[in-house]
């Protein structure tokens, strides 16, 4: 799943300052699920901007609405009967969604009211780690289902570097060291073997460095 | 602005706070009639939107009166309400107003006086801040709702 | 033979190397190099040039190389995957290869988190395993890491390091294998303060013959205070300093503590000699260059061979 | 005396029990037997049921004023389906055996039929001839209703004040007045008889010396509460009988016709009046001035009720309230102010002190009255020597004929919790003579079929109480009412007098229907105690009952801001508005119910729980008794003798063997609660039992506490240090099994309030008086010369027992005050024993030589039992570790969870015979709510919107019951059995998919928009 | 590893005793014993426990045995006399279930059939004997079997108070351990300082040695233990450490876990028992580190 988190309310104010009317959008899939950009945040962030509206004894007239999801064009076309009388449109969703929308509805603009932080894992209520990097060329198969270069902070192929400390990466103790946890994990695999295997060096082009990616399924396209 | 007479909402739940308020009459102690209580079955009913939209509706103040700790007829409704007050701080800080207009505050059902001693505090705390945001949509017009 | 490099000789020799190293300057300074360096002129095999340590800017190692080597001395550029990726690496490897400079260490590099740019984004495009691979490709094959052919290949003397300390220990080892896989030729260890534990390690090392295949500088650093070693001891990650160390240099006072930590790191040295498969010494002695000589010389490892 | 074995009889299925008084034991006792969904008839001489409760201004121990807390019951009472009340009716003849009696009533002319009156008022205010109906006092018309809220809810003639009938009749619009009414003789099968009619309040003109009933400022307490009552002769207001002034200083003086010797006094306690005499004192002070002096004068005072030494320390450090120890000697009036003097003399000083006070309140007590003594014979029950009921020595309730059950004052002088417990307890053995499954199973009460109002424009009607002068008297309703028209929706906007009143909920009915409202909000009284009622109100004109709204305009408003009458008007206005922005998003909600688990538990195998168990498995419910100890019987079994003589190791042997052998009860000892989980009548308790802790779990409707008390031994007084200092448990059992000893005695101490009345543990342990006059007493039988010395604070010796207290002074028992700045001191010298104390009559210390020193030690709560299942079960307790029930005065052996009961001295400290009296009560309040056969689980459930739902977890996370998951369809689903209704999915559900019904989101922010409404 | 490898090899066990219901829904058996997974050695499963009809312990077992688990079962002489013993046994080995804890049964009048008739036809050494007549290929009245079951019995050991009766208590097991006992299974433990003596005196028989550890659940039953098994030596420290505990059910786990943490050093294995809480039991693994 994405995951975002919402930007501090000041930031949010000033993209939307010289508007009166506002659009805010949210987003019924990653961004509901980890709490960023659901219906309940749309709704919190309404009021914060009427009570911030307040202040300046402004008004500021806010249409609220959360679509199903808001990086598919289908359902950001349901924005078109509201776009007319809105100044503004400010999304909650990801940067897909904000970027569907926007280029959807030329003439208004649009704004994030979250930040895209990674893709990742719940591990618990209110709880969410960095999982994955989309690098586009796994190699959990040989890394015992951990993933180096989302966990590793210097994204070590080869073995786990000298700051590790009792079992911890030296950028923090509570971040657990990646490759402690693959080595554990091999061991209980019974595939210690694997681990003297020398990673070559990483093509990153199929995870963006080749450019914007694109999949195109060419028995669904 | 003078002879300032703040509104208050509290939340209060069934078991415990709302027993305390009602507690508090029928021992006739008073308290400032600022506040209006608004009865959940817990305050882990209370959503974060309830304590903005009060707010917005005019409130000067609010706050969530929930069991003691390890004390909640749910098991722990009151520390949901709590951190979800605090979110609130968190983005009325944000907004530049004061985090001290809404509470948390926790209480048995029979502690009556202590409700009312919450209610003059809590009241006292608002007064001093002065108007709350509700009073400050009239000065153009109507706030939208 | 493959490198005109000093510690090479040396080390092939059958001599115990001394390396020291040479922080360089937060600024454009060469005079700071060659002050520095010229501390430790006589009294070392080669001398350890710093890439942005601890991730803080200083003058690029490759530049500070330039200037020890122009004094004719034997600089060991290291080299971090954090600041640049695959192609400045290359780049710069045949830049120093064409200024002499034959002997450089291949690293990871601190956390960008710790220096004063952590908002740096780290590049890590290879790691130091692939990084020794690369370097020893361009070397031996003579082909950049993407295979091209190389006209007029760098001889690197490789180097990378290693710590016998981190967890999980029992990869310490399989580690370094790793290295020697990918074609590392020396090793600096971590400061050594835990010698049992070093000990244990290097039985690994031997027991799997990798002291054979790959020279082993051990780390020592001198304390200069009971305040260091704390420090050391809790805040730099991958570091063993046992209780002892700390509570030897609580035992004498403030003024004797550094003259202590060389008493330490003397003895260290002459335990190490000791061990199978060592095959000289790394001595680190951070912002405390000027004592590198008087160790050397006190540890017996004075004067330097000639080769 | 009765044994009760309830099988034997010839049960006949349609026969019904028959209480006898509707005082507040009388409607408990009827109440219980009606829930328990056995049918009643509910008989009273009086033409309104009430009692003496209905009386009184307010009740202590928490102040509340009496009629609104006791209304609910009585009008609940009227509408019960098996309950029929008869009022103005007495018993002339009983015939048959128990479970089969006949017999036979008379009820009296009314002149008013009931079913036509409505009550307006019309004949009482056109034919206002004064007449006395309380003594003294309360001025009436021939016409009259007792109360604003009376049952049957209809006035009623004294045939003997009208003058003129046809007039009469021509006032009633209602044609309700029927001159030709008659005396109306009636027979009816009864299986048994509960007789609750209660006693007199003693008349103290018979005494010369106090001026009762001659001068008009010297008053009765119950004379004092109508002067203070709301709806008494002064509206409330607090003045002289004499000149209508308020009085500045007031005097009370106790035991007036009790605890005496002299002509027209009852040598017994009343109980009650110390309590009352506290509560009129502070309540006087609370409400009408701290300026107002308030003195008591008392011999011993005796509050020795749970929690009531706290009320009384309340009374005199708080609201400094002074309290002088003697007994006045007389009243005499100052003819031209109308005046009072006092005189009487102190315990410490030679002379006699005089003092003025402006009103003079005796606090007399219960005295059996002619009719009780004439229906005794015609019941044919036996009385003792002051002609209460005679009961057996080891169950209170029973009379002398079987069948024939007895609670409340009948019985013996007590207060109304002791009443309630007794009339529960009275109820659940009445039942013993029905059919054991009761005939009638159909479940609930027939209301009328609900009208659809979805898709209705709101019609809403707003119904303020004035509740007499509580809300009416500082808010101006007219003014609130007139407020409200403002929202067009408003159909109706009412007030409603006492709201709760039959008659005001028969006007909102009627307003509902002819006004085709189909939302309603009530300004009034807290929902907590009225919601239900004005729900009820809604199902009976077929509404849902979730369309209404109660709006707390009393507890929270009048009540809290009665100083500040236009900030309470402001707010009460705001209030409204909330509310009926509230009720207009209000939608009709279906209850959920679950069938109920007909198994009880009972923690606890002394005698309390083991007579709890007995009483409920003869009533064919599956009983377990989970006891901790190897063997049943308690703390009893360490007892030998009841202050009566009775064996207690005979009784409890007997008990242990009729519960080991009945077939419905399960014994389990070495048992330990480990673990509860479920829902009222469903629930699930998992016990470790046995030598080696075996788990187990049953399930269970209905959980009994019976924990019971530890016998207290601080170390206080040297005891442990001597062998000769022992406590009175220890001295009963010597007086057994060690009677030698005791001949060998000259001097025996007895030491009260040992580990009691203290810092440590404020509260009296209310057994150790009568404790040590039992002892005193076997000590006296067995060595009449040796010397006994109680050293004690106040005799409680409460009811018959003191008795037993004037006996042994007869018998030369010394006893010798002691406070506790003052105590006496245990002093050992070469083995041998000696007490210090300081005497008051004497004025110095004396040392008194003892052979043995006996501490009235007592009992102590268990606090770590009490504190572990209170955590298990989530069970309030008191500050000294007892459990707490639900409402002292009107629930004492429910707890606050329902579907717990509480008995014995897990409530407080109690003899052997109270705790079984409170055992029935429990089991027989365990009954009525296994009557119901299913749990309603209310309609305050949360929902889930699948088409909003994001499946993301986070209520499956937050629940505290671990009650919503994601199902096939791969949505969250939240089953509505299983939803405690907290609302917290709906509080963190990011999508907002989920509504908790009856609080969902749009209901507060409507109620929010209503408070901030310009 | 089995159970037994890893007893003879010297590594340290983890047994975890599940009851069996008192009926015939196993849900929760199944279920709670899916958390185990991977975490214990093996699954213990008492026979008619305390005197309480259960499900019997072959069933039991059989069912563990069916979910991945390695049995354990409890084998007493006095519900069943020698046939239905012998019987038994060899329907165990069919079954799958291999290590059998011979234990000295409660007395039944503890129990929930106080009337039931009390067999005692063997006593725990004829039991250890009649399963090594077994496992050599005989039952007990000489006849040969046809193929050999193949049974690793141990004993349980009943609460000890004081050093006499251990002494008594080691002389008798050192009998049993020479009838064919395999290893030991002991009391449980509140308390170290006696214990430690417990373990040292039937170590030195040469046979693992295993301590039980009982999942506390409420200051009521640490009391109970406290007043009515003196063995226990369950000490007021322990019953106030749960009574001050913010979280009394954590605390109680916590405590279990410290104690198995404690034994880990000092004895060859542990018995964890949850008494019906067998949910929890992940959570006393994760508490003592296992």
């Amino acid at each position: 799943m994405i995951t975002a988190e919402q930007k501090p309310i000041p930031e949010i104010i000033q993209y939307i300052a010289p508007y009166g009317k506002i659009l805010l959008v949210g987003c019924n899939e990653c961004v509901t699920v980890c709490a960023a950009g659901g219906r309940k945040e749309v709704g919190l962030l309404a009021s914060a901007l009427h009570l911030n509206s307040m202040k300046q004894g402004k008004t500021i007239d806010i249409k609220e609405i959360t679509l199903e999801r808001q990086c598919d064009p289908e359902y950001v076309e349901e924005l078109t009967p509201y776009i007319d009388g809105v100044d503004a449109v400010v999304s909650m969703a990801c940067g897909c969604g904000v970027q569907t929308i926007a280029g959807r509805y030329k003439k208004t603009p649009v704004f994030p009211a979250v930040n895209t932080r990674f893709m990742g894992a719940s591990l618990g209520q209110g709880v969410w780690a960095e999982r994955c990097k989309g690098c586009g060329d796994c190699v959990l198969g040989i890394t015992g289902g951990i993933c180096p270069v989302a966990r590793c902070s210097k994204h070590l192929f080869n073995g786990p570097c000298g700051g590790t400390s009792n079992g911890q990466c030296e950028i923090d103790p509570d971040v657990d060291c990646a490759w402690r946890l693959i080595w554990e994990r091999l061991k209980e695999l019974g595939m210690e073997d694997r681990y003297e295997d020398l990673m070559n060096a990483k093509d990153w082009r199929p995870g963006g460095a080749g450019g914007p990616g694109k999949i195109i399924r060419e028995d669904l396209a | 602005m003078e002879n300032f007479e703040p509104e208050i909402v509290a939340f209060c739940c069934h078991y415990c706070a709302y027993t305390a308020a009602d507690m508090a009459g029928s021992k006739r102690i008073s308290y400032p009639s600022n506040v209006k209580i608004i009865r959940v079955p817990c305050t882990g009913k209370v959503d974060a939107i309830h304590l903005m939209k009060a707010l917005e509706k005019g409130a000067d103040g609010v706050y969530v009166a929930g069991c003691l700790a390890g004390d909640c007829h749910f098991k722990n409704g009151n520390v949901r309400a709590e951190a979800r007050v605090n979110r609130v701080k968190k983005i009325l800080t944000e907004l530049g107003w004061e985090p001290e207009r809404v509470a948390m505050v926790n209480m048995s059902a029979g502690m009556g006086e202590y409700f009312a001693q919450t209610a003059r505090e809590f009241t006292e705390t608002i007064r001093k801040l002065g108007p709350g945001p509700g009073k400050f949509a009239g000065t153009n017009d109507k706030a939208a709702s | 033979m493959n490198t005109e490099s000093r510690l090479e000789k040396i080390l092939a020799s059958g001599e115990l190397a001394v390396t020291s190293e040479c922080g360089p300057p937060r600024g454009a300074r060469p005079e700071k190099v060659r002050e520095k360096a010229a501390l430790l002129k006589d009294h070392v095999d080669g001398i350890n040039v710093t890439d942005n340590q601890t991730a803080m800017v200083r003058m690029s190692s490759f530049a500070a190389g330039v200037i020890i080597k122009q004094m004719g001395l034997d600089p060991i550029i290291q080299m971090v995957a954090r600041d640049r990726n695959r192609l400045a690496m290359q780049s710069d490897i045949i830049g120093a290869y064409a200024f002499g400079i034959n002997t450089m260490l291949c690293l990871s590099g601190d956390h960008a988190k710790f220096g004063d740019h952590p908002m740096a984004q780290g590049v890590f495009d290879i790691d130091s395993v692939q990084m020794i691979n690369m370097v020893r490709r361009m070397r031996d094959e003579e082909v950049f890491q993407g295979g091209a052919k190389i006209d007029g290949a760098p001889k690197m003397f490789i180097g990378a390091a290693a710590n016998p300390f981190a967890d999980p220990f029992e990869l310490r080892v399989m580690r370094l294998a790793k290295k020697v896989k990918a074609g590392v030729d020396f090793i600096q260890t971590q400061c050594i303060f835990n010698l049992d534990k070093f000990e244990q390690w290097m039985k690994g090392v031997t027991d799997r013959g990798l002291d054979e295949k790959v020279h082993i500088l051990a780390g020592i650093t001198p304390m200069k205070s009971v305040g260091m070693a704390r420090y050391m001891k809790n805040k730099v990650p991958g570091m063993d300093i046992p209780d002892a160390v700390i509570k030897r240099l609580e035992g004498v006072s403030k003024e004797q503590q550094p003259e202590e930590g060389i008493k330490m790191a003397i003895e260290s040295i002459e335990r190490i000699k000791q061990i199978k498969g060592v095959h000289g010494f790394h001595i680190m002695a951070i912002e405390w260059e000027e004592k590198v000589p008087q160790i050397v010389e006190q540890a017996g490892l004075y004067p330097r061979p000639k080769v | 005396m009765q044994n009760n074995n309830s099988s034997e009889n010839t049960l006949s299925p349609d026969r019904r029990v028959l209480v006898i008084g509707g005082g507040v034991g009388g409607i408990r006792a009827a109440l219980d037997l009606a829930e328990s969904r056995r049918d009643v008839l509910l008989i009273d001489k009086a033409y309104a049921i009430g009692g003496l409760m209905t009386q009184l201004d307010r009740t202590f121990p928490t102040n509340n004023c009496d009629l609104c807390t006791v209304s609910p019951y009585l009008s609940q009472g009227a509408r019960e389906r098996h309950l029929e009340i008869k009022p103005m009716t007495t018993l002339t003849r009983l015939e048959g055996e128990a479970g089969a009696f006949t017999a036979t009533l008379v009820t009296e002319p009314r002149y008013i039929d009931t079913d036509k009156c409505t009550a307006c008022g019309e004949c009482a205010k056109l034919f206002p001839d004064a007449v006395r109906v309380t003594p003294g006092l309360d001025p009436r018309a021939p016409t009259c209703m007792r109360y604003p809220q009376a049952t049957p809810f209809a006035f009623s003639i004294d045939i003997t004040k009208v003058a003129d009938m046809a007039a009469l009749k021509k006032v009633c619009r209602a044609d309700a007045i029927r001159d030709d009414d008659t005396r109306r003789e009636s027979v009816v099968d009864v299986a048994s008889v509960v007789l609750s009619v209660g006693a007199d309040l003693f008349d103290p003109a018979v005494l010369d010396n106090f001026g009762g009933g001659k001068f008009d400022n010297v008053v009765t307490g119950l004379e004092y509460e109508r002067i203070m009552s709301a709806s008494g002769p002064f509206q409330g207001n607090l003045v002289r009988k004499s000149d209508g002034r308020r009085p500045k200083k007031v005097a009370w003086i106790q035991c007036v016709g009790s605890r005496g010797i002299n002509k027209g006094d009852v040598p017994y306690c009343s109980g009650v009046c110390c309590m009352y005499a506290l509560k009129e004192a502070m309540v006087t002070r609370e409400r009408f001035g701290d300026d107002i002096d308030t003195t008591i004068f008392f011999m011993d005072m005796r509050t020795y009720g749970k929690d009531y030494e706290l009320y009384f320390n309340r009374a005199r450090d708080e609201y400094k309230i002074r309290m002088i120890r003697s007994r006045p000697h007389s009243v005499v009036e100052n003819s031209a102010t109308q005046n009072l003097s006092i005189t009487y003399a102190l315990e410490d000083k030679p002379v006699q002190e005089t003092e003025e006070f402006d009103m003079v309140v005796l606090s007399t007590g219960f005295r059996v009255g002619e009719d009780a003594k004439n229906l005794a014979g015609v019941l044919g029950i036996d009385c003792n020597q002051y002609d209460f009921a005679a009961t057996h020595p080891f169950n209170p309730v029973l009379t002398s004929k079987p069948g024939v059950y007895v609670c409340g004052v009948s019985e013996s002088p007590k207060d109304i919790p002791e009443t309630m417990v007794q009339a529960s307890a009275a109820a659940a053995m009445a039942v013993t003579d029905l059919p054991v499954v009761p005939v009638d199973l159909q479940t609930e009460d027939l209301f009328a079929p609900e009208r659809d109002v979805r898709g209705q424009d709101p019609r809403i009607g707003v119904f303020v109480c004035d509740c007499g002068f509580e809300i009416g008297g500082i808010v101006k309703v007219d003014k609130l009412l007139a407020d409200v028209c403002a929202n067009t929706d408003v159909a109706v906007a009412k007030a409603v007098g006492y709201g709760c009143s039959s008659e005001s909920m028969a006007a909102i009915e009627t307003m509902i229907q002819e006004n085709h409202l189909n939302r309603v909000v009530i300004g009034g009284c807290s929902p907590r105690t009225h919601e239900t009622k004005f729900q009820d109100l809604l199902r009976r004109v077929g509404l849902n009952k979730y369309l209404v709204e109660i709006v707390n305009l009393r507890d929270q408003t009048t009540w809290t801001h009665m100083n500040e009458p236009e900030k309470a008007q402001a707010k009460a206005a705001r209030l409204l508005q909330a509310g009926i922005a509230g009720v207009r998003k209000n939608r009709p909600l279906i209850d959920h119910t679950l069938p109920m688990s007909q198994n009880a538990l009972v923690v606890g195998g002394g005698v309390t729980g083991m007579t709890s168990a007995l009483t409920l498995a003869d009533q064919g419910i599956k009983t377990y008794i989970v006891e901790r100890a190897p063997a049943l019987g308690g703390l009893a079994r360490s007892l030998r003798k009841t202050i009566e003589g009775e064996d207690v190791g005979a009784f409890v042997q007997d008990l242990v063997q009729q519960v080991t052998a009945h077939g419905n009860i399960q014994v389990l000892t070495r048992s330990i609660i480990v673990d509860h989980s479920g829902m009222p009548g469903l629930f699930t308790t998992g016990i470790q039992t046995g030598v080696r802790m075996n788990y187990m779990q049953i399930d269970h409707g209905v959980t009994i506490l019976a924990t019971g008390a530890l016998a207290g031994r601080p170390a206080q007084y040297g005891l442990g240090t001597h062998t000769n200092i022992m406590t009175q448990l220890e001295m009963d059992s010597m007086l057994e099994d060690e009677a030698d000893k005791i001949q060998a005695m000259e001097q025996v101490v007895m030491i009260q309030c040992v580990g009691s009345r203290e810092k440590e543990n404020p509260n009296c342990s209310r057994i150790c008086c009568q404790a040590a006059m039992k002892n005193a007493l076997r000590i006296k039988e067995i060595s009449p010369d040796t010397q006994i010395f109680v050293l004690y604070r106040d005799m409680r010796t409460y009811g018959f027992q003191e008795e037993y207290y004037r006996k042994a002074r007869d018998l030369g028992v010394k006893f010798i005050r002691f406070s506790l700045d003052q105590r006496p001191e245990v002093v050992e010298a070469d083995g041998s024993l000696s007490v210090t104390t300081h005497d008051f009559i004497l004025g110095c210390d004396i040392e008194i030589a003892a052979d043995c020193v006996v501490l009235s030690t007592g009992l102590i709560a268990d606090d770590e039992t009490t504190e572990d299942l209170a955590l298990l079960f989530h069970l309030p307790r008191t500050i000294d570790h007892y459990f707490l029930e639900d409402h002292v005065k009107l629930r004492p052996v429910d707890m606050a969870q329902r579907g717990f009961f509480l008995a014995g001295t897990a409530h407080s400290p109690r003899t052997i015979r109270e705790s079984i009296t409170q055992a029935r009560a429990a089991a027989g309040r365990a009954q009525t709510m296994l009557a119901k056969k299913e749990i309603n689980l209310g309609a305050c459930v949360a929902k889930v919107d699948d088409k909003k739902c994001a499946s993301c977890l986070i209520c499956v996370r937050a629940c505290p019951f671990d009650v919503p998951f994601i199902n096939a369809e791969g949505v969250s689903q939240i089953d509505a059995d299983k939803c405690h209704g907290c609302g917290v999915c709906a509080g963190e559900c990011p999508a907002k998919a989920i509504q908790l019904l009856a609080y969902e989101d749009d209901q507060i922010l409507a109620k929010l928009d209503g408070l901030f409404e310009r | 590893m089995s159970f037994q490898a890893k007893l003879t090899s010297g590594e340290f066990v983890v047994l975890a005793e599940m009851d069996t219901p008192k009926g015939v829904d196993i849900s929760d058996l199944v279920t709670n014993v899916r958390y185990l997974k991977s975490r214990v050695d093996a699954v213990v499963i008492p026979d008619l426990d305390n005197g309480v009809m259960h499900l019997g312990a072959l069933a039991g077992g059989s069912i563990m045995r069916q979910q991945g688990m390695e049995p354990l079962i409890h084998v007493c002489g006095r519900d069943k006399n020698r046939m239905a013993l012998q019987g038994d046994l060899l329907a165990a080995h069919v079954l799958g279930i291999h290590n059998i804890m011979v234990v000295k049964a409660e007395e039944m009048i503890n129990g929930d059939h106080p009337d039931a008739k009390t067999v005692d036809d063997l006593d725990d050494t004829g039991i250890l004997n009649m399963i090594r007549s077994l496992t050599s290929g005989t039952d007990m009245a000489g006849f040969e079997l046809r193929g050999k079951p193949v049974l690793t019995p141990g004993i349980a050991i009943p609460p000890i108070a004081d050093t006499e009766q251990l002494k008594v208590q080691a002389a008798a097991a050192g009998e049993k351990v020479a009838a064919g006992a395999r290893y030991i299974v002991l009391q449980p433990v509140f308390d170290l300082t006696f214990y430690t003596q417990i373990i040292e005196a039937f170590t030195s028989l040469n046979v693992p040695v295993i301590p039980s550890v009982f999942l506390l659940k409420n200051v009521g039953m640490a009391r109970y233990i406290s007043i009515n098994d003196p063995c226990s030596r369950l000490s007021e420290d322990l019953i106030r450490r749960i009574r001050k505990a913010r979280d009394r059910d954590t605390e109680c786990i916590a405590i279990a876990g410290e104690m198995i943490r404690a034994l880990k050093g000092i004895s060859r294995g542990i018995k964890i028992s949850a008494l019906g809480w067998e949910d929890r039991l992940p959570a006393i693994l994760d508490s003592a580190g296992l």
